[in-house]
């Protein structure tokens, strides 16, 4: 009992730190890239490289002042950014790194990433709802519907592949994509032909579900000032920032055992953690690659792509590949 | 082309009053029509109109196609008389600038409001009453569009110090 | 419904052309200044704020006639002169120098029209462009003193 | 993508976009009255940046008003001091030689496009696209080193004179200018690729922000915002000033009346600037640029007198009363954004927020411009 529940602490512990740390440095990661497409140089004066600029940008939001606004819901105000964090952290907790790395590991696993990922929506309705501000009210209302429709493709992917798989076990998903890239779940294979088309809708989804550009409608800087966060400073605004880039590492991990194959080699050799380390951070350079060259979607826009194009492409891949199940 | 039929159009407001006074020697000068030498002024037409003509001049001009380039005003202190400017131009290339002025005494300056034709001499009015306390009898919404809200005062005015 | 499928392939296509685009720019130099550390030379003709050029003695070639001073459009010139005699063949004549030349640059608009007014071409612009201070009065510049200074 | 709105006054609530908010550009207010994203009615407020000049015009002499110009538009400045000392110029009758003419218009097309330049970053920026406005700006920074290294400064250039020019530009200027024409082309496909032919932003632009012909007319909307309503006015063609009956380039019009016709009229002015500069660079005879005939103190004769010309923005036109003084009676500056941006209230009624700060973001505004 006692050794569980030490193994358990351990083991959060160490997804809080994963998850700091990532959140930390892809902010530093984020603006160096951009930097480097705007043919700038980026953060590069605190410590080599600018390495040192995460630690000292915490420093900074931790010795501000937290201010709630007049008039706010304060309870709200403050639990928002708690829980924009929080559920983050949480879906770590069952992310298999690799065959023998996993905090802990659940049958269910799939189900419980996308159970704390629906968490997400409501910090963001908390905080926009809380810190009464118009602008936060409306991108708060903007992120949730945004958040709620861009689920329902991603969970219809996920059982697509959960149903080829035949588990919700994150660790078995990836053990059966295991010996070479052919045997992925990107690649079209007899039960499910549509997989590539499926790995890309995943893939806007988790752009849409961390609210990142183009589909930042939450955040819409140019238009809603800040979004949800505007009223937010000091480290209030710090753990929706480290919420927001946790989530990415967590989107990036769920494609890549959906779908990557996990910490599989491409060719058979040497399976282990630094695959699936180098796979995630690919998908998020994509990630910041993406946000530094599109504008942004509208509403509609976006609406429209996940209820006209992404939820019908993504429900005929279900059918599809239910029917084939059957036949084969 | 536009400019004879602008001309004859804006000359008929006039005809009850004898000849338009194009004499221009007599300062200032009587209402009417006058023909201006472009390259020297800028533009090709300028009436004087009375106040209550101004409606039907800027009437003939919103017909005939023109669009609104501005409004504005003039202080003359030394012959007590506020001058409101109205300048017009046309998009197509048969160049034509119609001035319209109309003036009014200092100590009661009120014209008519022309936003009820051209909409967007909402702002150019407001901006003259701002700045010379010139009132557009007729406007919706007269209150200090580049001063500050509360602003009571008229900075273009000659006696104006600040 | 083909307008449904071939939007869906423009559209996609567009989007990685544009991705193409900003991938080719990750791997292009930077072409930024990294200002307090790098420099860069001002041109010729830049007009920073003005400074009074010295004839051959060192002294400033100014006449103190006050065109500057009247034609500066935000009067950010103010100008002193005490007379003194000096000998031209012989005789002992009067004439006005310099003691005092201040220029407000908190008020002056860069146009120049004080160096084209100039009928001694006494005036100078600088090629001073970092200039930065929590203090107003560090605008106020005696230029006659910075002459001095140049000339030490 | 206007939906009907029909609802009870007590269900909407006020907006204040501004006088600071990133999607204003600078200090500019709107007062919107809003239905969830929709917008019911909206009322710009300005005045924030308000300086008078016209009562400086009144005080200073012309020579000394010259700075002025420049502080309107500080995009593109020089289109502005061009209209008044083509203003005064006429007024005064003073004979401008054609090298200076030349180089005046020169610098007024490099100026335009860095103004464009500026614009599309912006722009861009509105809609949530960074990137572009970097791109756009390294490609300005060259114009902004040309201006320089004739006019002596980046943004408030106080370059014209009446009867010419401060000083003449050297072979570096036209060798720079050279061979900027071709890099700016190369850009030019560069930003038709990433970002004009981009689905999302044709999205975003597409049919959005209808302004009509006649709404143009009704409001005096010039430059830009009228060519993309499909009016094909331009001063530089209606009323030819300068040298520009010299040169052979077109006026770009487009006839949707959105957001994008208005995009793509500026992304074709650049390269008409880029022709009119190609052939002024050509053409630019030698000679004097400044008249021998110039009174020294500016006086001009009784009169009321008017010069438009086309800026970046539109048509800019200066009106100067004189009582033979040598400074001016009345001196009127009749800004192009304006009257632009005056159609705003009644043009977003019924528009999502979003779709309204992309509007106002085509507007390209300025704003010291617009409250002079």
């Amino acid at each position: 009992m006692s050794l569980t529940l030490l193994n358990v602490i351990v083991a959060v512990v160490i997804a809080i730190a994963f998850a700091a740390a990532n959140a930390a440095y892809l902010v530093w990661a984020e603006r160096r890239g951009a930097a480097r497409i705007q043919r700038r140089p980026g953060p590069n004066i605190n410590g080599p490289f600018g390495l040192l600029q995460p630690p000292l940008d915490g420093i900074k939001l931790m010795t501000k002042q937290l201010m709630i606004p007049g008039g706010a819901d304060k309870i709200l105000f403050m639990v928002a950014p708690v829980l924009a964090m929080a559920p983050a952290i949480m879906s770590f907790v069952t992310i298999p790194f690799s065959q023998g790395i996993a905090a802990h590991n659940m049958e269910i696993g799939v189900l419980m990433i996308f159970a704390f990922a629906s968490m997400g929506a409501m910090a963001t309705l908390f905080a926009g709802w809380g810190s009464r501000n118009k602008y936060a009210v409306m991108a708060s209302v903007r992120a949730v519907s945004q958040n709620v429709s861009y689920e329902i493709p991603m969970l219809i992917t996920a059982i697509t592949v959960v149903m080829a798989t035949g588990s919700m076990d994150l660790k078995t998903i990836s053990l059966a994509q295991a010996g070479g890239f052919w045997h992925w779940n990107i690649f079209p294979s007899l039960h499910s032909p549509l997989m590539p088309i499926s790995f890309i809708i995943f893939f806007i989804c988790s752009l849409a579900e961390t609210n990142r550009a183009p589909f930042d409608l939450g955040e819409a800087e140019s238009e809603l000032v800040a979004g949800f966060h505007t009223e937010y400073g000091s480290m209030g605004f710090g753990l929706f920032f480290m919420g927001e880039y946790a989530n990415i590492v967590v989107g990036a991990s769920l494609t890549t055992i959906l779908f990557l194959g996990g910490w599989d080699c491409p060719f058979g050799i040497f399976p282990g953690v630094w695959w699936f380390l180098l796979k995630i951070y690919i998908l998020i350079a994509t990630f910041i690659w993406i946000r530094w060259t599109f504008p942004r979607t509208t509403i509609y826009g976006l609406l429209n792509l996940s209820w006209k194009i992404l939820i019908p492409i993504s429900l005929f891949n279900l059918l599809l590949t239910a029917g084939l199940l059957k036949v084969f | 082309m536009i400019l004879e039929t602008t001309q004859q159009a804006l000359q008929a407001l006039f005809a009850g009053s004898g000849p338009a006074d194009a004499a221009e020697a007599g300062s200032p000068r009587g209402n009417g029509v006058l023909t201006r030498d472009y390259k020297t002024h800028g533009y090709h037409l300028d009436a004087q109109v009375a106040p209550d003509q101004l409606l039907a001049a800027v009437t003939i001009l919103d017909q005939a196609g023109f669009f609104i380039e501005s409004i504005t005003g003039v202080d003359w202190i030394k012959e007590n008389q506020m001058e409101v400017i109205y300048d017009f131009s046309r998009y197509d290339f048969d160049t034509c600038r119609v001035v319209i002025r109309t003036r009014v005494p200092r100590d009661q300056p009120v014209v008519p409001t022309i936003s009820t034709i051209y909409a967007g001499a909402n702002w150019h009015e407001r901006e003259t009453h701002d700045f010379f306390g010139i009132k557009f009898a007729g406007h919706p919404h007269l209150v200090p569009l580049l001063l500050p809200e509360d602003a009571d005062f008229h900075p273009l005015l000659k006696d104006f110090k600040a | 419904m083909g307008g449904y499928f071939s939007e869906i392939f423009y559209g996609s296509k567009s989007l990685l052309i544009g991705m193409g685009i900003t991938f080719r720019e990750f791997f292009k130099p930077t072409v930024t200044v990294q200002y307090p550390y790098q420099t860069i030379k001002m041109s010729a003709k830049f007009r920073g704020h003005t400074e009074l050029i010295a004839d051959e003695e060192g002294k400033p070639k100014c006449g103190v006639c006050g065109l500057c001073e009247r034609a500066c459009p935000s009067s950010c010139i103010t100008l002193g002169s005490i007379s003194v005699d000096i000998e031209v063949d012989g005789k002992v004549k009067k004439k006005k120098v310099l003691s005092k030349y201040e220029l407000d640059f908190t008020k002056c608009s860069l146009c120049g029209q004080c160096v084209e007014n100039c009928s001694f071409g006494a005036l100078e612009f600088s090629k001073e462009y970092n200039l930065a201070s929590t203090r107003k009065e560090d605008f106020h510049f005696n230029l006659l003193k910075r002459l001095e200074e140049r000339n030490a | 993508m206007s939906a009907p709105i029909q609802l009870r006054p007590d269900e909407t609530f006020i907006l204040n976009v501004g006088p600071q908010h990133p999607a204003t550009h600078g200090v500019l207010r709107v007062k919107m009255e809003m239905d969830g994203e929709y917008i019911v009615k909206s009322e710009t407020v300005l005045g924030y940046i308000h300086r008078m000049h016209e009562k400086m015009g009144e005080n200073r002499t012309y020579a000394q008003y010259l700075p002025n110009l420049s502080r309107l538009d500080y995009l593109g400045a020089l289109g502005y001091t061009h209209g008044h000392v083509l203003a005064i110029e006429r007024a005064a009758g003073i004979e401008v030689p054609e090298r200076a003419e030349y180089i005046r218009a020169i610098t007024v097309e490099l100026n335009r496009v860095a103004s464009h330049l500026f614009w599309f970053g912006a722009f861009v920026m509105d809609l949530g696209g960074f990137s572009p406005l970097m791109y756009a700006i390294q490609d300005r920074e060259h114009i902004l080193d040309m201006l320089e290294a004739v006019t002596g400064a980046r943004l408030t250039y106080c370059y014209y004179r009446f009867g010419g020019l401060y000083n003449d530009v050297d072979d570096d200027f036209i060798e720079a200018a050279r061979r900027f024409i071709p890099r700016m082309r190369k850009s030019l496909k560069k930003y038709a690729a990433l970002v004009t032919g981009n689905i999302i932003f044709q999205k975003r632009l597409e049919g959005i922000a209808p302004v009509s012909a006649e709404m143009c007319r009704k409001y005096g909307a010039t430059g830009p915002v009228a060519r993309g309503s499909g009016i094909n006015f331009d001063v530089r063609k209606n009323e030819p000033y300068s040298v520009y009956p010299e040169f052979d380039f077109d006026i770009p019009v487009y006839h949707e009346c959105d957001s994008m016709a208005r995009y793509k009229v500026r992304m074709d002015e650049m390269e008409q600037s880029l022709r009119i500069i190609e052939q002024g660079l050509e053409k630019l005879p030698a000679g004097p640029i400044m008249a021998e005939k110039k009174p020294k103190n500016i006086k001009l004769p009784v009169g009321d007198f008017y010069q438009a010309v086309e800026t970046a923005r539109g048509s800019f036109g200066i009106r100067i009363v004189s009582d033979g003084d040598k400074n001016a009676y009345r001196l009127k500056l009749r800004s192009p954004t304006y009257s632009n941006m005056h159609l705003f209230d009644e043009a977003c009624e019924g528009m999502l927020i979003m779709d309204a700060l992309a509007f106002m973001g085509s507007l390209d505004l300025v704003i010291p411009e617009m409250d002079r």
